[in-house]
């Protein structure tokens, strides 16, 4: 007598979707075969921004954890690469997992620090603790310090694939780089997307939108909260150092002050998470795309660019609190990523919720 | 054997006292109710007992455990469910992704061994229906029913409902009061604050009152409905 | 005899920082706005008071006379037309619309006033000293620590003496209520963010008396206003004195040890507070 | 001849090193109006004074703009990430106003372990060193009665850290010469307080200060000496007064500081590009803009002397090891003197790589009716260059 | 004759939540009305709609012949209706005294803000706060004086902070803070919550010296035997609606129960 029910997740828009995102991955993966290298140098960019923000977005959008501190890791991450690189003479491409290592090393105690913070207060103490990150950092004496340093040429000439990727292509060496840094950038993006729609999907990510919406009630019904912080806070660093070791990877040059940048690291990613829409994976897709096209379009006319991004930036946040993809699925209900679960079977049969 | 016993409890708010020196026991299988004046302390006890507070002073006990200073998180896996009295869905998620936290985090299970569970839930309290409409948009009744069937969704051993019967029409509350019987049949203990005293009455074995945070009178309920003093401080309309 | 004076020059710095941090902290202690675009606001005021010292010819102590209404009224406007839509539970929209709003300023500032460094000239009292006991203070050190206390009797008698104080101090504890006592907390928090930017005038000119500025220095400075108003505790004025001293001190004394730790050891000193009292050492009420 | 050689140039034109960057848009105006310029498309890109935006931007310039040559200029927030990238594309890189040593070493994977240190392929670099830069300063304290008791303010970016350093930096030089060097460790840019260093110097009894600060932080430390009673005799300072404005910040405790001269209208040389003359261009620039001359102006325009004269030498822009090999055999007069790659002055692992221009020292003097400038008052490193006066002790 | 004060048709929502459904009520010139109902029923939020803290249709709330649903709750208030909010809410950095005092430092549309709002509007054609607020100047019998006759124990406590008083003693502060501005209408939300029996005597006692100054009054309570004693209309809300009005002599208990708890007793 007892009705059988099920969960959907999927909806038409959904399966489209992800049969698009199939086709959009596979062709992006061709890609260096037919475009220009100055492309895919572009792709690279927005990829790797993509990544950042992300995993910003999983931090505040999912985690309520609004952090300022974000080039702690990218920093920490970078500086990492280079290390076990110059120092080490381990593989470039080996080192980047060193990076997120490093990254999620870092994020242990910063999460001990942090967590004890509230709102701004966590805000600013994610941002000192950077600080501190850059100032230490700046005292390596061994990585160039406060003036920075490259990777050396030899360890770049000899990166494991890169020649592989030169015969395939028939490119220089140091196109053929910029390959292998756009691999990899794509493989990290699409598992950082992946692994977040996934984890939405698990039972931690409802618990994550419970929280979000109830802290208390969470807690009632049997959700660690303080773990799902956790979770949250120490992927994110992991993912960030991921990204900011194949940034300066790509880049071939460090310093402290780059690669600690409050602006370029954090500022510009919560731009493209707000713009796009927070709270959404789809939202920093889009983010990252308007901001590489502003970027573009008004990028020679230095602080005029810059005064129109901050303008851009004020504008959405006070008319479109919830950002470009807010307004999109808003109008037309459209979900590329859905996590809503809908019960069906039973005397539900048939029924839409 | 008691599930749960709270031993000299207190809590204060600044200067206010509103758990004030509680102790009793609740036996495992029993229905009890607790009524009292507006601002009696009644759902801080709830608080208290579920540890979304911790007490200035006191133990409780629950399941022959110390859990006086546990989290809630923790005590809610060990078995204790509560509905909030002002409903704090997750309004954001459907109904039934409600349910799926409670019973997924509350129970220690997967998301696919609770479908059946949340699905049997919403079916006894009603809310079949909105099951995919978001809680958000849930009108109070429902909201309260939602607090119902979320708590159940735990599977709780102990179960602590705070004022679910207001508003409800003469059938919608014999549904309701079938439903907790229903419960208490299934073994679970049953703690419930109310104001709908005919309702109440049907159902639970002992009750308490609070007053100002101090317990007054706990036992039989015709006993205590009878007793004048209970009477002049609950109802207040002189009868 | 070294100790001391590095003591004493570092209460000094504290000044300094207290004086930027102190509008903050009016702002965050009366609506929790988190204003990145603080240090902006201040080196705006430099240029104002610049501009003015340049066109009129005036000394910049009256100068800021004149510069100080003008970024009253900038200040009411800014918070009534912006800030104010920003407020709210959710800490994100303030963070990103003062972004948006320093990057605005700093580069607004660029195409006026080019990236060329500046500095208000107070003449000879930018070298003049006093010996104090055992150590020589510098006479604009001194008279920045003494305005910045001056700041925070002004600003505490404000608070806890007038119908204005008494409107900021119940419109921070609930904004609600305090509309049902007829204060209108948009008018008062426009208000709050006015005052806070005379305050910023006055910082604004011992910023520019003190070293060179240019579009670009004001971020710099901002992270330590955050920490003096942090470790001060949330809407305690002399806390945000004491925060900015503490950081002061610990900035002279990392310096003395090694110039490596000076910048270090203020964050590291800020990081110690927390640890121990993460509601900061004097918060309002706690 | 048909399509033109395609140029990129990075240059900081907003941010804080914008001033370096002030006279860009007059050079180029008056390159394009040479005979020489018509064959080239140049490409300006602004850095912004970040050393991440001034590589994507040459990123940029190569891979989208497909530039045949790269010049780029103005300290070494901006050459080396630019550098680094076209060495990486193997694209010729021409670059300038960076002492050597923060360029070269700067860019090497450990600074600290000379031995792995390499030479470039395709970067090519014309400037003065730290050795020259030591020895002006030296030169120029020679002039004055001193007890040789020096006080260095070196920050933790590329500039302080080559000049503090203790193989290629100030220190064994000035040990070799008899001086004592009070080195109280390497501050971070933009410190508000700088009683740590006065202390030390004073107690050292220093009385010659030397370093390369930015300008911000040399204000706040001199008004601080001042205000602590420390007058030192001489103060000898890279960066913070280099452009006139910065002295002028100072208001009347700028007089007689003291500076590396690289370029100045008396500079006895002329342009390979239009035979102008350095105190021509000067005052062609104060013309043009109205502005008081500055030492980069030199500097930028024989960035352009070099790449016109080496891309003429030439017969496929393209090819990359060819221009390489051109600007290597550079051996042009141009407006800041004569340039090759030949090695003269150089230590062997840089010999490829830099070619070193004439460095003087100058002092700020105040002029009459306000502002500042700028006279040599030593050039026994270069003795072709005149000085307008001799070496004075600051007053107390 | 026309009400003091009226509600039309009021609906409010919080949210997707909607919280009131068509509500009526109103208040004559010198009555005291009692709003009952149980907990979640819709007092509170009728209160709230009505000093403008929730915002509504200009039409659904009409003072003295005047539609103020749209208005902010300052404006209303200056109009002179005052309010002692659910739950005491008095200002935990302000003294006794300075609470007592904060609300009677607004009164008519007389500061500054408003003088210059007053003026902007005549631009842009947005409401005159001034004009909005006309009709009530503040001034009668209640002065920190008088208010500390009403209530003598304040006057001991007049620098502690309002948080460090016993709950009775926190809702005479509350009460006399409303008074000060001296207003029309004076409407009180659960003022006997969490009160001993004693105190709450106490407090009711204040309430036929309000009405002698010349208030209107209206108060929530879930006390019904207390809400019967004092007021000469009752008004029984459940989920939102009003399901109750009558005169207390009128009612029968079966008849609140009905209306309180919807099932029968
Ligand atoms: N977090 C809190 N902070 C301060 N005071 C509180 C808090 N929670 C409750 N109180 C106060 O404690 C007292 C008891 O509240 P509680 O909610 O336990 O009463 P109750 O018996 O459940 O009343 P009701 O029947 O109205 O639900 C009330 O006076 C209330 O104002
Ligand atoms: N800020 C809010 N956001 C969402 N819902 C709210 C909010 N405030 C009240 N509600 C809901 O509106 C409904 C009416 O609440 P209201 O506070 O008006 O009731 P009340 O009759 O005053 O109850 P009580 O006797 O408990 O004070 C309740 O269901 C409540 O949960
Ligand atoms: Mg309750
Ligand atoms: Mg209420």
């Amino acid at each position: 007598m007892a009705a059988v029910y099920s969960v959907r997740t999927r909806t038409a828009a959904s399966t489209f979707a992800f049969v698009v995102a199939l086709v959009l991955v596979l062709a992006l993966f061709a890609a260096p075969a037919f475009v220009s290298r100055g492309l895919i140098q572009d792709l690279f960019f927005i990829l790797t921004m993509l990544t950042l923000a992300q995993f910003w977005n999983l931090l505040a959008g999912y985690g309520g954890l609004v952090s300022v501190g974000q080039q702690a890791f990218v920093g920490l991450g970078a500086y990492a690469l280079y290390g076990a690189v110059i120092l080490g003479g381990v593989d470039p491409v080996v080192s980047i997992l060193l990076a997120g290592i490093a990254a999620l090393i870092l994020a242990v105690p910063t999460a001990f620090f942090a967590f004890r913070l509230q709102g701004a207060y966590f805000a600013i103490g994610t941002w000192v603790i950077a600080e501190v990150a850059r100032l230490s950092v700046a005292q390596w004496r061994s990585v160039g310090g406060g003036t920075g340093t490259s990777l050396p040429r030899d360890a770049l000439k000899e990166m494991i694939l890169v020649e592989w990727i030169g015969d395939l292509f028939d490119t220089r060496a140091s196109a053929a780089r910029d390959i292998l840094a756009y691999w990899l950038a794509l493989v990290l993006a699409v598992l950082t997307i992946a692994g977040i729609y996934w984890l939405l999907r698990t039972k931690r990510g409802l618990a994550l939108a419970a929280v979000r919406d109830n802290t208390e009630a969470a807690k009632s019904v049997g959700v660690d909260a303080g773990r799902m912080k956790w979770l949250v806070f120490l992927t994110s660093a992991f993912g960030t150092g991921l990204a900011g070791g194949l940034i300066y990877l790509q880049k071939a040059r460090i310093s402290p002050d780059a690669a600690f940048s409050v602006v370029d690291w954090t500022a510009y990613v919560i731009f493209i998470v707000v713009i796009g829409g927070i709270g959404t994976i789809e939202g920093p897709i889009l983010g990252v795309i308007v901001f590489f096209i502003l970027q573009n379009m008004l990028a020679d006319y230095g602080s005029w660019y810059l005064m129109v991004l901050g303008l851009i930036g004020i504008v959405v946040m006070l008319f479109a609190p919830r950002g470009l993809w807010g307004l999109i699925s808003e109008k037309t209900g459209l979900q590329l990523f859905p996590v809503r679960r809908r019960l069906v079977g039973g005397s539900l049969k048939g029924r839409e919720g | 054997m008691s599930i749960l016993s709270l031993h000299n409890v207190s809590k204060a708010f600044g200067s206010l006292t509103v758990t004030d020196d509680v102790t009793f026991d609740v036996p495992d299988g029993q229905a009890l109710g607790i009524i009292g004046p507006n601002g009696a302390g009644k759902s801080t006890l709830f608080n208290l007992i579920t540890g979304n507070l911790l007490p200035d002073a006191g133990t409780i006990r629950f399941d022959g455990r110390d859990v006086t200073r546990e989290p809630a998180m923790r005590r809610c896996l060990s078995g204790v469910g509560r509905s909030f009295q002002i409903p704090q869905p997750f309004e954001k998620l459907t109904v039934f992704e409600n349910l799926v936290v409670a019973a997924t985090h509350g129970r220690g299970l997967s998301e696919t061994e609770v479908t059946g569970i949340c699905a049997g839930v919403l079916e006894r309290t009603g809310l079949l229906r909105k099951a995919n409409e978001p809680a958000g948009r849930l009108s109070l009744l429902e909201r309260k029913r939602l607090e119902l069937s979320r708590a159940m969704a735990t599977g709780p051993k102990l179960l602590l409902l705070d004022e679910i019967a207001g508003g409800l029409t003469d059938g919608e509350c014999k549904s309701l009061i079938e439903t907790i019987q229903g419960i208490r049949e299934e073994g679970v203990t049953i703690i419930w604050i109310e104001h709908v005293l005919h309702a109440l009455i049907s159902v639970v074995e002992r009750l308490l009152v609070l007053d100002f945070g101090k317990v007054i009178a706990i036992g039989e309920p015709s006993q205590i409905m009878e007793s004048r003093e209970v009477r002049e401080i609950y109802l207040g309309i002189d009868v | 005899m070294i100790w001391v004076d590095t003591i004493v020059q570092g209460v000094l710095l504290g000044g300094l920082y207290a004086l930027f941090a102190a509008g903050l902290s009016l702002v965050f202690g009366i609506m929790r706005l988190v204003n990145l675009a603080h240090g902006d606001l201040i080196v705006l005021g430099a240029y104002l008071i610049l501009v003015v010292v340049t066109v009129l010819g005036l000394h910049p102590f009256i100068a800021v006379l004149l510069a100080a209404p003008i970024m009253f009224v900038l200040g009411w406007l800014l918070q009534k037309i912006v800030l104010n839509r920003t407020l709210g539970e959710d800490i994100l929209p303030p963070l990103l619309v003062t972004f948006g709003l320093s990057v605005v300023i700093q580069n607004a500032l660029l195409e006026g006033f080019s990236a060329d460094s500046q500095r208000i000239s107070v003449g000879a009292l930018e070298t003049a000293s006093l010996p104090v006991g055992p150590v020589t203070v510098g006479v604009m050190p001194l008279l920045t620590f003494l305005s910045a206390v001056a700041v925070i009797i002004a600003l505490n008698q404000l608070f806890y003496r007038t119908a204005i104080g008494r409107a900021f101090r119940a419109t921070s504890d609930d904004p609600v209520t305090a509309s049902l006592m007829g204060v209108r907390p948009d008018r008062v928090f426009a208000t709050a963010t006015a005052i806070a930017l005379v305050v910023v005038t006055i910082a604004a000119l011992y910023l520019g008396t003190r070293a060179n500025f240019d579009p670009s220095v004001g971020p710099a400075r901002l992270i330590y206003a955050f920490e003096a108003v942090i470790i001060g505790g949330l809407g305690s004025l002399w806390g945000t004195l004491a925060g900015g001293v503490i950081i002061g001190v610990a900035q002279t004394v990392g310096a003395a040890i090694n110039p490596e730790w000076q910048i270090l050891a203020g964050h590291v000193a800020f990081l110690l507070v927390l640890l121990i009292r993460p509601q900061g050492l004097f918060p309002r009420g706690g | 001849q048909g399509a033109r050689i395609r140029i990129g140039y990075v240059t900081p034109q907003s941010g804080p090193l914008a001033a370096f960057a002030e006279a860009d848009p007059f050079i180029l105006e008056g390159f394009e109006a040479t005979a020489a310029g018509a064959n080239f498309e140049v490409i300006v890109k602004d850095s912004q004074s970040n050393p991440n935006r001034a590589a994507e931007v040459a990123q940029e310039l190569i891979v989208d703009d497909e530039i045949d040559l790269m010049l780029v200029a103005s300290t070494p927030e901006t050459t080396n990430p630019v550098t680094t990238t076209c060495e990486n594309e193997g694209i010729p890189c021409i670059s300038t106003v960076a002492p050597w040593q923060p360029w070269f070493i700067g860019q090497q994977g450990n600074p600290g372990d000379p031995a792995s240190w390499q030479p470039f392929d395709y970067a090519y670099h014309f400037f003065w060193g730290l050795e020259d830069v030591i020895a002006v300063f030296t030169n120029m304290w020679g002039q004055l009665d001193t007890n040789k008791s020096v006080g260095g303010l070196f920050p933790n970016d590329g500039d302080g850290n080559a000049w503090g350093d203790p193989n290629v930096g100030f220190p064994p030089v000035l040990n070799e010469l008899g001086y004592t060097l009070t080195d109280p460790g390497r501050y971070q840019n933009l410190t508000d307080d700088f009683t740590a260093q006065i202390n030390a110097f004073k107690q050292n009894n220093v009385e010659i200060v030397t370093g390369v600060v930015i300008p911000p932080d040399f204000t706040t430390f001199w008004t601080q000496a001042k205000q602590q009673g420390f007058t030192p005799k001489a103060a000898s300072i890279g960066k913070a007064i280099l452009f006139p404005q910065a002295v002028e910040a100072l208001g009347d405790t700028g007089h007689n500081l003291s500076s590396e001269v690289w370029w100045s209208p008396s500079h006895p040389f002329s342009s390979s590009l239009n035979g102008m003359t350095a105190g021509e261009l000067a005052e062609g620039f104060t013309q043009a803009t109205g502005r008081q001359w500055t030492q980069p102006i030199g500097f930028v325009h024989a960035l352009f002397e070099v790449a016109a004269d080496a891309m003429s030498r030439v017969d496929d822009a393209g090819d990359p090891d060819a221009v390489a090999e051109a600007i290597a055999a550079t051996e042009l007069n141009t407006i800041v003197g004569p340039l090759a790659w030949n090695g003269a002055g150089l230590p062997p692992f840089a010999a490829r790589n830099v070619a070193k221009t004439p460095l003087v020292g100058g002092q700020w003097r105040r002029r009459d009716g306000g502002g500042y400038d700028l006279v040599i008052v030593d050039n026994q490193t270069a003795p072709d260059i005149p000085t307008g006066g001799s070496m004075e002790a600051i007053e107390g | 004759m026309n009400a003091l004060l009226e509600t039309r048709r009021l609906t409010a929502n919080y949210g997707d939540f909607q919280a009131l459904f068509g509500v009526d009520i109103r208040l004559n010139r010198g009555e005291t009305v009692a709003i009952i109902g149980a907990n979640g029923a819709g007092k509170t939020t009728l209160m709230r709609s009505i000093t403008g803290v929730l915002k509504n249709q200009a039409d659904q709330v009409v003072h003295d012949g005047v539609e103020i649903g749209h208005l902010p709750a300052d404006t209303i208030m200056k109009r002179g209706i005052a309010m002692v909010p659910e739950g005491r809410k008095l200002f935990p950095s302000l003294s006794v005294e300075e609470n007592l005092v904060i609300g009677g430092q607004h009164k008519g549309g007389s500061d500054l803000g408003d003088r210059i709002d007053s003026i902007i509007s005549r631009f842009t054609g947005a409401p005159d706060p001034m004009e909005l607020a006309q009709g009530h100047d503040g001034r009668g019998y209640w002065s920190l004086d008088t208010i500390y006759e009403l209530f003598p124990i304040l006057r001991e406590r007049r620098d502690n902070p309002g948080t460090a008083l016993s709950g009775g003693q926190q809702q005479m502060v509350a009460i006399g803070r409303a008074l000060m501005s001296n207003p029309d209408v004076i409407l009180c939300d659960e003022i006997s919550l969490g009160l001993a029996p004693i105190v709450i005597r106490d407090i009711y006692a204040a309430l036929p010296k309000i009405k002698e100054t010349g208030a209107s009054v209206i108060v929530v309570e879930q006390d019904i035997g207390q809400a019967m004693a004092v007021a000469d209309r009752v008004y029984c809300m459940m989920e939102g609606r009003v399901t109750l009005e009558g005169r207390p002599s009128e009612i029968s208990r079966d008849d609140i129960h009905a209306a309180y708890f919807g099932a029968a007793a």
